[in-house]
């Protein structure tokens, strides 16, 4: 390997590392106007706008961003006397790290370099989905151990709280997975999305969609799950005593590890940059304009059509925090355990059943054993919804039969 | 380059082990085992062991090192060693112990380089992919499998039983 | 396998269901009376089943055989749990089974208030199992586990009352039943060992086929020649070896000569006991073995001289020391030792049909005096003692209605089923192997046969009631049937094999092969004048013990004729001494040895020094490693450390 | 491809720091990590041999350590918090109940 070639590797992680702060960045933003907007408000708009003509205002608010960053920069960087010093400096770090290497498995796109790579894709290993898994189950450490470094018995409770709640989310996490990687048959990321040229893998693992969206939910701490920094109980959580750069560290990571999460929901499910027409239409521009064209117009293409799913998703993201209330975390552990592990596993034998029974690619067995996930969501959500007491108290079932 | 990657990985997994023993408190010590493991995982990739490393991450970094931590957290018991050691001469045979272990193992290594450690075998790009393993895995030794399969599942029903309220 | 094979697998089945399910079960007293009964009656009715079955097939082919699994393969040897049901196991199980039914319904009534009904029952039905097993195998390896199991259930059932001191004057029950068991033991050493012999020398224990027993005894005429060497003892030929060994066997569980000793003790078990196995049906298995390997014995005539003798001898000890005794019991204990003596002469003598015969009579009308003694017994309250009881006459008259029937086919009373066996036996040896001696033995034990019966009915039933103390009264329950039923067989049981008819023997010829005798006038005469002697040997019994010489016996005291009959009289009670004997030949020397061996190798080499000495040896050497284990497992650790350092230095340096 | 030699060292270097954890460290937690370290020290020079031989068996071995070492480590654990609860410390030097 020669050195340019280490050079622009590095100028591509570069580029990655600031796309996804920058994503993190307007994505605060997107949640802000849109949690607004569900709750009849107007939202920040202020800050940086383009001024029309007549007094209209275009983009309001897309430099609030910014102006959040730089307030939490200036702010009082406190260190607690009481806390374990070096692991209290380095769990931000823990926390931002995963967040941001998650990335480089998950295909942006596809912008072939001409050498059989593709600029889009950073790391197409062998093991690429168990890289996810590995990469995410790590996630943990930084929330762990600020918990505990901080010397502070709310973050403390927060911490165990959250290793707790992600350990267990983490098993549901990985069987919705393995559902896809059984349908598809590999598991590098790349290949998963190729096996979604036909149909998007939402179609035949419905059932593991579903789960992979509430597990993935619960395991970036992220409402109804966030009672890891419940405020009315924890005083914010793990990190109540982080201020200042380490306290948007912790926010940072956050907000990429459920992008992430969704670009990977994306790339599992919704066929990654995949889209109709795409196709078809770098065909066209490389007859036009040469390979070289007609590749970047591939990759732009396909990274917009990632884009725009993703943004599809962080939108559901958004539509849940402002709709469903947080669980209690008797309720937290139930579903996880009880409810969507026992689902997760069901989907494995369903999928296994299938894949046996049909052969590869047959269309209408995958729509069935779509329409046969629709179904058991269905019957799950109807049987195990808490039961309403004429007080309006809601209860877990087995504190109703008691 | 490859001969760099593993002096750094391997300065770095020495480091987090003598860390880890030396360290006074058990969260650091968790933490540089973290890093140890985390090095050896490196290891794993240079040794055409991809599925491994994964596996490495997944269990050791993201199941058990956390596990570790979750207890220490949970019961305190961070700085449990202040009070005086009853067996005081155990630390310098121990050590002369280890001392003497160590150089049987270069003793050995050093007689063995020559003709016990050399390759055997041609280098085979796809060795150690998850494909190859699974192979393995569910033919050959798919015994030993499914009997760890019970071992997971019987640590499992013990540790529900252990914590069980007893009335 | 045809489903009449099941059908024959279906008969041991039941008892031992009966017995899983008294054992595991059933709880409560008539639970398990009721339990255990219809498990023999079921038992019954499917013998009659496969019996009618049987009697539908051809003569030559007339067996029904099942094998349930493979048991044993060692070698060329296979020994299979294998059924066999011929005529001949035929009739010894309608005798096990329906006899055992009428005492399992009498038991009802007599075992009630027992503190063990369940172990009673239970055990009782295990009896049955195992001698079904016993009759009903195919080879002489599952014979001996039914062997076995009787000798087992006798040794429970003798014992049953092993908390009780004495149950007559004199006998443990406990005691009684470890006798049973040694004195079984002798024998079924001696049958094992002939076991050996045949395994060895033929390579198969079957009764049945070409490759079995029967088959290569018949193949091998001149095996009798083969002769074995006994070492200092001289030789003796291979079959008559096997015989002599197998007699053993027959003498131990027949309580025969040298080893009868154990029979009379035996009744300090419950009376349907005594009834079942020590007079119907157990001892009579050494008999049944003798016909079953009746091929052995015919190619044997010194063993089967040998079997006549001890026989015949056993039957006058035993009607001598019958006509001696106080005890109801022991009386027909001795009784029935005689009249086996009867059945093991009739088989040494080859009149196996004849020794089956008396075999099933006997059986029918000595379980009836069995079980009409328990009732005497059960109505004085436990009273066992004849000079106790008298004039029950008027306070039993069912009992004594019964119990008539019963001495009078005993003592060969005409037409009673006992003449016609006995008579057969009697006639036998007269004319058929005409021998004069062995004739007036076994005719002098018929006549002191009737002699005692005589006696004992005097007194127990004649004049008035002697101890004053005592409230006779009858209560029958279901003792009622039982003895009915057995009072109509004993008067119709030589129906079987009336001379010129005989039923018995036809049945029994595909087996036995043995034509029917000729019944000769003189026979007839011969017959007639043996009844006439038997009647008045009983006259004369009873007139004696219901008249001036009973009239002298008081509770407590010596018979009379001990006065005029002195030391005689005494060696006559004592059963010939034979329990003295083994008093002191085996039995003392034997304590002596085993004190001293206590004494001094037990208590001082192996408790002194092997097993204390190393024990505390033991304890010090531990005493002083344990300063090592201080606990710490740290140091275990350590240690277990250097152990890896040690090992891996010596294989580097050895390497 | 590096010589098998530096492996297997820095196997058997990082083994024997897993052994002097085991015998010099107090606390139980501290132990159960040295004996993690010297599993993982040996599932190195497994892996590394699997290499040099270019067989898997090795690696599946790995494989099977890895699940038992999880097993271990949860029943471990679980041991570990009940003595704690009995005796408020994680103290090896305080549990020497068997001793002769």
């Amino acid at each position: 390997m020669d050195w340019i070639a280490i050079l622009i590797l590095l100028v591509r992680c570069l580029v990655l590392a600031l796309a996804s702060t920058t994503l993190f960045a307007y994505f605060t933003l997107f949640e802000r106007r849109l949690l607004a907007r569900f709750q009849n408000r107007v939202g920040p708009n202020r800050a940086g706008y383009i001024p029309l003509p007549g007094g209209k205002k275009l983009f309001g608010g897309f430099l609030q961003p910014a102006a959040d960053a730089v307030k939490l920069f200036f702010k009082e960087d406190v260190i607690p006397a009481l806390a374990d010093r070096w692991v209290y400096l380095m769990a931000p770090g823990f926390a931002v790290v995963p967040a941001l290497i998650i990335w480089v498995a998950i295909p942006l796109g596809n912008w072939p370099d001409g050498n059989g790579g593709n600029w889009l894709h950073y790391a197409p290993i062998d093991v690429g989905i168990l890289y996810l898994l590995a990469v995410t189950s790590v996630g943990v450490y930084g929330i762990a151990i600020a918990g505990w470094a901080s010397n502070n018995k709310y973050s403390m409770l927060g911490g165990i709280r959250a290793s707790a709640q992600v350990i267990s989310y983490e098993l549901a996490l990985g069987l919705s997975i393995l559902g896809v990687v059984m349908q598809s048959g590999t598991l590098r990321t790349e290949g998963i999305v190729n096996a979604q040229a036909g149909m998007w893998n939402i179609v035949p693992q419905f059932m593991g969609f579903i789960i992979f969206l509430i597990a993935s939910t619960a395991e970036v701490v992220r409402s109804p799950f966030d009672l890891v920094e419940a405020e009315q109980e924890l005083v914010g959580g793990y990190n109540t005593e982080y201020g200042s750069m380490k306290f948007a560290l912790f926010f940072m990571s956050e907000y990429i590890k459920l992008i992430a999460m969704n670009a990977i929901a994306v790339t599992l499910f919704l066929g990654g940059g995949n889209l109709p027409g795409i196709e078809q239409a770098s065909a066209a521009i490389t007859a036009g304009y040469g390979v070289t064209a007609g590749n970047a117009a591939m990759g732009l293409m396909s990274l917009g059509a990632f884009l725009i799913k993703t943004t599809l998703l962080s939108f559901l993201s958004v539509w849940i925090r402002a709709t469903v209330p947080r669980v209690r975390y008797d309720q937290l552990m139930n579903l996880g355990w009880v409810i969507l592990m026992p689902l997760a596993l069901l989907n494995v034998v369903i999928t296994a059943v299938f894949g046996v029974v049909f052969p590869v690619g047959a269309v209408v067995p995958q729509i069935a054993m779509g329409v046969i996930g629709l179904i058991v969501i269905v019957l799950t959500t109807v049987l195990a919804a808490p039961k309403r007491t004429k007080r309006g108290v809601t209860l877990v079932r087995s504190q109703a039969r008691n | 380059m490859e001969l760099v990657i593993f002096v750094i990985t391997a300065i770095v997994a020495i480091i987090g082990a003598v860390a880890m023993l030396t360290s006074r408190n058990a969260v650091h010590s968790a933490l540089f085992l973290l890093l140890n493991f985390g090095a050896i995982a490196v290891l794993y990739l240079l040794l055409q062991a991809p599925f491994l490393f994964a596996v490495q991450l997944i269990v050791y970094a993201g199941a058990i090192i956390v596990l570790f931590l979750f207890v220490v957290m949970l019961l305190g018991a961070e700085r449990d060693e202040e009070d005086a050691n009853p067996i005081r001469w155990q630390a310098p045979v121990a050590i002369t112990m280890a001392v003497l272990l160590i150089g049987e193992i270069i003793w050995v290594l050093v007689r063995q380089s020559q003709d016990g450690l050399a390759r055997v075998g041609s280098s085979d790009s796809d060795f150690g992919s998850p494909a190859q393993i699974a192979q393995a895995l569910f033919t050959t030794h798919l015994l030993p499998f499914e009997v760890a399969s019970f071992v997971l599942l019987t640590a499992l029903i013990g540790v529900v039983v252990l914590h069980q309220r007893r009335s | 396998m045809t489903q009449i094979s099941w059908l024959i697998a279906l008969i041991p089945a039941f008892p031992l269901a009966g017995f899983l399910l008294n054992v595991f079960l059933v709880r409560g007293e008539r639970a398990n009376g009721t339990v255990a009964s219809l498990s023999i009656v079921a038992a019954f009715i499917t013998t009659v089943i496969a019996v009618i079955n049987l009697a539908g097939m051809a003569a030559e082919s007339r067996y029904i055989a099942i094998t349930l699994w493979d048991w044993l393969a060692v070698g060329r040897v296979t020994v299979s749990f294998g059924l066999w049901f011929d005529p001949l196991t035929a009739v010894m199980a309608l005798l096990i089974t329906g006899v055992g039914a009428l005492i399992h319904i009498y038991s009802i009534t007599y075992m009630h208030g027992d503190s063990r009904p369940g172990r009673y029952f239970a055990y009782m039905n295990l009896f049955v199992f195992a001698m079904l097993i016993l009759v009903m195998s195919d080879n002489l390896f599952l014979l001996f586990l039914g062997w076995e199991g009787v000798g087992l259930c006798s040794f429970l059932l003798i014992g049953h009352w092993f908390d009780r001191k004495h149950v007559a004057p004199g006998i443990v029950p406990s005691e009684a039943a470890a006798k049973a068991f040694v004195a079984n033991r002798v024998g079924d050493a001696g049958l094992l060992l002939a076991m050996m012999a045949i395994v060895s020398h033929f390579g198969t224990l079957s009764f049945f086929g070409s490759d079995g027993i029967s088959g290569f005894v018949s193949k091998l005429t001149d095996a009798s020649f083969t002769t074995i060497s006994l070492g200092a003892f001289g030789s003796v030929g291979l079959v008559s070896g096997i015989a002599f060994l197998m007699i053993l066997g027959v003498v131990g569980k027949s309580a025969q000569l040298p080893l009868f000793v154990w029979l009379p003790d035996a009744m300090a078990g419950p009376t349907p006991v005594s009834a079942l196995i020590h007079a119907a049906t157990m001892v009579t298995a050494g008999v049944y073995l003798i016909v079953r390997t009746h091929a052995v014995f015919d190619l044997a005539p010194d063993a089967s001289g040998w079997v006549v003798i001890i026989g015949a001898t056993t039957a006058l000890i035993g009607a001598t020391a019958a006509v001696t005794q106080f005890d109801i019991k022991r009386v027909l204990a001795y009784s029935t030792i005689s009249q086996l003596g009867f059945m093991i002469a009739a088989a040494g003598m080859g009149a196996y049909t004849a020794a089956i015969f008396h075999l099933l009579t006997h059986g029918l009308f000595k379980a009836l005096l069995f079980l009409g003694s328990g009732a005497i017994i059960h109505g004085m309250h436990d009273i066992q003692d004849m000079r106790r009881m008298g004039g029950l006459r008027k306070h039993m008259p069912v009992i004594f209605l019964v119990y008539i029937v019963g001495a009078l086919a005993l003592s060969g009373i005409f037409p009673l089923a006992g003449f016609w066996s006995k008579d057969e036996i009697i006639t036998h040896a007269w004319y058929s192997a005409q021998n004069i001696n062995v004739t007036v033995i076994l005719l002098l034990s018929s006549l002191l046969t009737a002699f005692y019966m005589g006696r004992q009915v005097a007194l127990t039933f004649a004049g008035d009631v002697r101890d004053k103390d005592a409230h006779p009264h009858e209560d029958l329950g279901t003792m009622k049937w039982p003895l009915y039923i057995l009072a109509v067989a004993s008067v119709l049981g030589g129906l079987m094999n009336l001379p010129g008819v005989h039923w018995l023997n036809d049945w029994l010829n595909p087996v036995l092969h043995q034509e029917a005798e000729l019944f000769t006038l003189s026979m007839g005469i011969f017959a007639a004048v043996t009844v006439l002697l038997a009647t008045a040997s009983g006259y004369l019994g009873y007139r004696m013990y219901s008249g001036a010489v009973g009239a002298r016996i008081k509770p407590g005291d010596e018979d009379p004729a001990h006065y005029y009959l002195g030391d005689i009289w005494k060696g006559f009670e004592m059963g010939w001494g034979l329990d003295y004997v083994y008093q002191r030949i085996f039995v003392k020397p034997y304590r002596t040895l085993s004190t001293f061996l206590h004494d001094v190798f037990d208590q001082q080499a192996i408790d002194g020094i092997l097993v204390e000495g190393s024990a505390g040896m033991v304890g010090r050497f531990s005493q002083a490693v344990a300063r090592i284990q201080n606990g710490n497992v740290r140091t275990y650790a350590l240690v277990f450390l250097i152990g890896v350092v040690v090992l891996v230095g010596y294989v580097v340096i050895g390497a | 491809m590096l010589p098998t030699i530096f492996y297997i060292g820095l196997s058997a270097l990082l083994f024997v720091i897993g052994v002097c954890g085991v015998l010099l460290r107090r606390s139980t937690l501290m132990v159960f990590m040295s004996i993690e370290l010297m599993l993982n020290s040996a599932n190195l020079a497994l892996v590394t041999f699997a290499n040099q031989r270019q067989s898997l068996d090795a690696q599946i071995m790995v494989f099977f350590v890895i699940t038992i070492a999880a097993a271990e480590v949860a029943v471990g654990l679980a041991l570990l918090v009940m003595i704690f609860m009995r005796k408020q410390t994680t103290n090896i030097d305080t549990m020497t109940t068997l001793k002769g």
